[in-house]
């Protein structure tokens, strides 16, 4: 073997160390804001309906500026190497994409596409070889905004607001039975989607009890 | 209202704790750098003494052996820098606080400088010679060297002794070189197993000097049962070799 | 090796196993008290508000008594070894704290601090580098108390104290938020940090229940 | 969710599967052509070193078949998931690799270079995104050229071929010398470089059995 | 080893592979149908009682259906050869038995029996060795139903029929009874059946709702 | 000759192991029949309660439960007869020689029995009245009970007590009697917790103790707070409801 | 549930125990021969060529004596079971075939074949159901016959035989390159049959030592 | 529990944490004796054959002195209680044993008895019920003396020393014969049984290269 080969092979056997330190830093930054929205977010369950928005109007600039982020990252990542590095951001991607759901439901009371959350977090079509979003990480952040949403339900209650847990319920069970028809394999997102269970159970529950002492105005209306 | 003060409670909490982890990602970053260096230099050694073994019969097999194990030595300098630059983050209490974190590339490093040592002197390095290397100029140690650490870098020490045995048997002056390392290994085994109580990751890396003095107990063997065989001393063997394939 | 050397880390070696044993009886009796703290603690389950305060002047002096081993732990530690030997104390120093806490907030209805907990046990300041109270161990002590008030809130209802769990959801609210501001690793306190998660729900679903069906007076003021 | 979002989502998750299904099949066929010319390379251990070539015209149109394997699975694989999938034929590719290189070496005494590989096998440069030749298998493979050349020494002088482990002799320092140029992380290929050692160690022993029984021809007839 | 035996080896080795993608093929075909059951069944908890028997038969031909998969399972599975792949398609199976069990509950108040399971499925008793129902999996069937009745309850009273609580509880509890009677391992039918507990107190407490609020009708009008 | 030396000495020790293989499988066995007959007296328990509860309104729950509890200590004799039948083969130091076979057949009775002797007594079985049921006639103990297997088989004991509580709740009485078995686990828990540090094995089973209590406690609070909502006192509450579900 | 169902039920959950342990015994019944057999064929590697015959007539009426075991097993097993209880055997059965195999090799130089060995141990075809003999099974005695066969190529040249290596030498690379031919999937077969490698290796080394001391008169024989 | 149940128990317990630490004690103090044994026989592998006497001699006195710590465990123990506390000192045990062991064979070429080695010990029939010498321990010692021969056989012919490993070989079969007339459970003992075969066979191939090359003299006397 001669010495320029040894010194490419040399290389190649180095490389990778430094872009996953690299990648590293970038996923700290994106996390640290998915913590910023999260905290954020929380407060919705001791908010009065009309001042939700603001508190919406809070988290957007944050959830826009993961677009940074994203821009970094795929400016690191190889071509064709997306495969080889996305689990080191796909957990900070699922919590970006909740509080996306989670502000798109309560703003419009409509469930996020996958379309609209690369919109939103910019994750342009033209990386694919380096970023983008997988469908698996999308159902994720769905999932968690069901479970959001069950802890929403009952808090509501709490604050007299008896409608909310209603058209939760609604949505909530339109979300269902889409996963429902997945052909999901036996992995997390099989068994996370077993837990939507008790999120729609507890809902159930707590349209069972405002129902059951007639506190909400239409309760026929959760037929659909 | 409370609520303000736990806020401001926990800003403080946040600042401290973001502090000690920068400290301990950029310590776990420095270790990584220590092993990979130290790494580099254990790989050096072994490639300077096959390298400079091809001079031909004028050169003598201990110099050469000798001279990479200094050169070895010298490399080591870079890592004992990085130390002195970490002093400040590993003063005081702080020592014992990133260990788990130091302790990886301390030991490497140890690994790296006992197989210098080893090749220059034919010695075991002791622990106030490793301490020396970890000091200032004014001879202040930047840390305390744990006695743990120094043991188990020592016992790593073993299995490239062993690599550096059994590659070289086929060298000129490698069989009474291996016979040397098989000597040494086993009175490290032997002077290791006086601590086992007290180190309890050591019996794990005994066992593995145990391994690696078979090893070498294995190629001194066969090359006894060669010698016996063909009844011609080693040395005139190795040229009669050498005539077959010189290259 | 020379019997010189030899002897020499033997030494070394042999002082640590010295010391490792002093440490090993003094942490066996703080763990005791932190024992019998808990044990008393325990009852207020099933001890009706009146009687509380009794409750809570029974045990302050076991805490106090710390103090003593603690005395005893900083002049065993030789100089900066604080977090050489740390991990030995750390579970009965988290119980310490943890009924200090309690006993604080049953008290005041306030959440203790830092140094509060420091000055309860007698941990002084001049004692830095061999033995001091980390962050780490005051928040473990925390989570211990939201676990435990988790369990409070409930217990309250069964004795018909209804108003209780209402000052406990407002308390541990603050807490959570306090923890959301903090960057946690992926490290025993951030998985327990999650746990937390469910306490807050528990609770949350306690204050519900008792609103729903109008069994405390002003539930309205839970709203933050 | 509405029913072609469903769809889609749906034909996302499922396409993995039938992807995955589809390497596999190519991978045994692979695998089916390595196991043939392993069989048939065996032979070379008990052939006198006149027929020897007549055996590499055997293995030759293996090897080059096995380019439409690798032109299928670069036309299976999607754009930019090498590394997603890769793993399912290394071991395969290794064999490959190793079945060239034996050829290489016994046709002309020479290490065939990666470039070579590639194109014995047919991978294309283009292919990059879908399909490409690691360092590492192609290390693996060499690797596994020297085990059988040390098995071949023995079994030569056996066939009265005293010559040939004194050229294996020379072939293997020079691989030997190229390997301890690369820095090497603690894994496999680390382990099956360190068991090297045994190979170098018994070629030399059988160097010094035909030497010093003076089986061999002079020194000169051997230099390279 | 002559080419004969080798060929006769490699065909017994090989023919698992083709058997196993074989069950597999059939078993998510199965598995697809239990899940448009599991999403058609799911509107139960949104259909008003008179429209029960409707859902119940859009159901009834998917049922019915699943004996085909049945037929060909029995048809790939060599004699006596049920133990070595039953594992593969119990999951299937039991939400089969448990979309089976919830229609013939809804529509005649009965449990099913485990012949009726079997005949319902068009699982063949002369299949004894290749394809039968065992025990265990007619239980989990069962536990299920349970699991989606005190669902039921709740969601029953939501849409204002009170009397279906009642009904389910009587059912429920004869279960619950049965189950009792049964000498069961530690295993997770067991713990299945630990959780059964919280079903029969859900739906108790749904009961005591609507009994105290007298909601139902009288006594007489449940009597089973 | 030396090898017929070993062969004898070899076969003394294939009787010795063939025998001790022998009687560790035989305590293996009769610990399983134990394990599973305590188990299903445990059921049985949990059967009687329920299925003579049905009785009608005339039955008090008490005498239903403290019946019940009587049957189960009857059964179990057919376990203590089991004992006195290994008596020989755990005598002197085979106890302890065999102890890891024994203990979990052991745990399980103890849990069977104390669980009948809840039921009967309302109390906790102390240790002297386990030994005694491990006693012969003239109350000479078949073995000595080790104060662990006394300790872990109670600490079984909670989990069933949780089971027995919730499924007790929708029947007349339970709401009580889930009140009473509160409290029990409560002090249960905590006279246990002071023996943790002294048994490993103890830590894990408080755990799930506490995970028992929780279920228990949450059981009770949702008792508690229907009954808060309608204000009807809890024995009224049944029979409303015994109206609209009769069967 | 009737009272009859519920008995049949804790009947079929109850049976399994008791025929576990019927086979427990059959099995170590059948192991105590394997040990037997094991110990006297351990003498060949001291005893000389002529008396070997006289140890294998020793052996043979222990593995005839295995039928009993094979018609016990045979008869415990209820109908289409085997696949559920082979496990609980296939270690001691494995150790029969080595024994026959090994006995087989000896007498006459030849490999058993999978219908000898049934014949020899008495395994019926019509037992199908119930017990078989897997070519799994039979592979891995055919495995152990090479690992012992190098252990005896060693011994026998210890005792100046220096034929017996360059027999083994021809048998085991013949059976060697049989295995190549074999679809192995990477499961404990396969990594035995990469052991082989070893075994094979070793025996080289042994009639190269031969060969080259001309120890034995015709090493040219061992082409094929 | 009463308080004079809980005194009660506590005190059973505490005289076992007593009596453990005094066992603790005694051993460690036979530990350091078998370490200083094992270190010197560690000697064997590089001394020569006429001073090996002399290094025995500076073994045994070390040997006899564990009586004392037989004496004084014997005296703690309570009676019965061999088995519940044996395990603390078996290692231990074993180390002496292994050590005894070799001595005897290294003077007298002979197997130590169980007699010898309880008669060496000092362990007294009378205390069988409290400390006595167990086979399997007697059977671990012998193992790790086979252990060690094994390497001795390697480091003798280094030292020039070629009949040493035909005495090794004869008496190490003996007692592989010896072990495998035992039924061995599925334990520690059968696991290291097994690995005894690798140490057989490393002899068997030093027997090999000596007979092979004629450097003993009467190699055919390994025929038993
Ligand atoms: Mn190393
Ligand atoms: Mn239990």
């Amino acid at each position: 073997m001669d010495s320029a080969t040894l010194d490419q092979l040399n290389e190649l056997l180095d490389s990778d160390v430094t872009l996953r330190e690299k990648i590293k830093d970038e996923v700290a930054e994106l996390d640290k804001k998915t913590r910023i929205m999260a905290g954020t977010l929380n407060k919705i369950h001791s908010t009065p309906p009309d001042l939700i928005l603001n508190l919406l109007d809070v988290v957007r600039p944050t959830i826009t500026s993961c677009r940074d982020n994203m821009v970094n990252l795929a400016a690191i990542i190889p071509p064709n190497q997306f495969w080889r590095w996305k689990d080191m951001w796909s957990n900070s991607l699922r919590a970006s994409i909740f509080s996306a759901a989670l502000v798109e439901y309560l703003s419009n009371r409509t469930l996020i596409t996958l379309p609209q959350v690369c919109e939103i977090l910019g994750i342009d079509d033209s990386w694919k070889d380096r970023l983008t979003l997988p469908v698996e990480d999308y159902l994720h952040g769905i999932i968690s905004l069901v479970n959001e949403l069950s802890r929403l339900a009952i808090n509501s209650v709490t604050m007299g607001n008896f409608e909310e847990p209603l058209k939760i319920s609604v949505f909530v069970k339109d979300i269902f039975a889409g996963f429902s028809m997945l052909n999901l394999k036996n992995d997390l997102l099989r068994r996370r989607f077993d837990s939507l269970k008790y999120d729609i159970k507890k809902i159930e529950e707590v349209v069972y009890d405002v129902s059951l002492r007639k506190l909400a105005p239409t309760s026929t209306s959760t037929t659909s | 209202m409370i609520s303000q003060q736990i806020t401001q409670a926990f800003q403080v909490f946040r600042m401290e704790l973001d502090d000690h982890n920068e400290r301990r990602e950029r310590l776990i970053k420095a270790s990584r750098d220590i092993t990979n260096l130290s790494k580099k230099v254990i790989f050096l050694l072994h490639r300077l003494v096959m390298e400079e073994s091809t001079g031909g019969k004028d050169t003598d097999p201990e110099d050469v052996i000798r001279h990479a194990g200094a050169k070895g030595r010298q490399k080591l300098t870079e890592v004992q820098n990085l130390y002195s630059g970490l002093k400040r983050e590993l003063e005081g209490d702080r020592f014992w606080r990133y260990e788990r974190q130091v302790s990886p590339g301390l030991q490497e490093y140890i690994e790296a400088l006992s197989l210098s040592h080893f090749m220059e002197h034919g010695t075991l390095i002791t622990y106030d010679q490793v301490q020396q290397t970890l000091s200032d100029s004014s001879g202040a140690p930047h840390f305390l060297l744990p006695v743990y650490d120094y043991l188990l870098g020592l016992s790593d020490l073993t299995g490239e002794l062993m690599r550096f045995a059994i590659s070289g048997i086929g060298r000129r002056g490698g069989r009474a070189k291996a016979n040397t390392i098989c000597r040494f290994v086993r009175s490290c085994k032997a002077d290791f197993d006086r601590f086992t109580p007290y180190i309890r990751d050591l019996a794990k890396k005994q066992a593995v000097t145990v391994q690696s003095l078979e090893k070498i107990e294995d190629a001194v063997y066969a090359v006894a049962v060669r010698t016996s065989e063909y009844d011609v001393p080693p040395e005139l063997m190795d040229d009669i070799v050498a005539l077959s394939v010189s290259n």
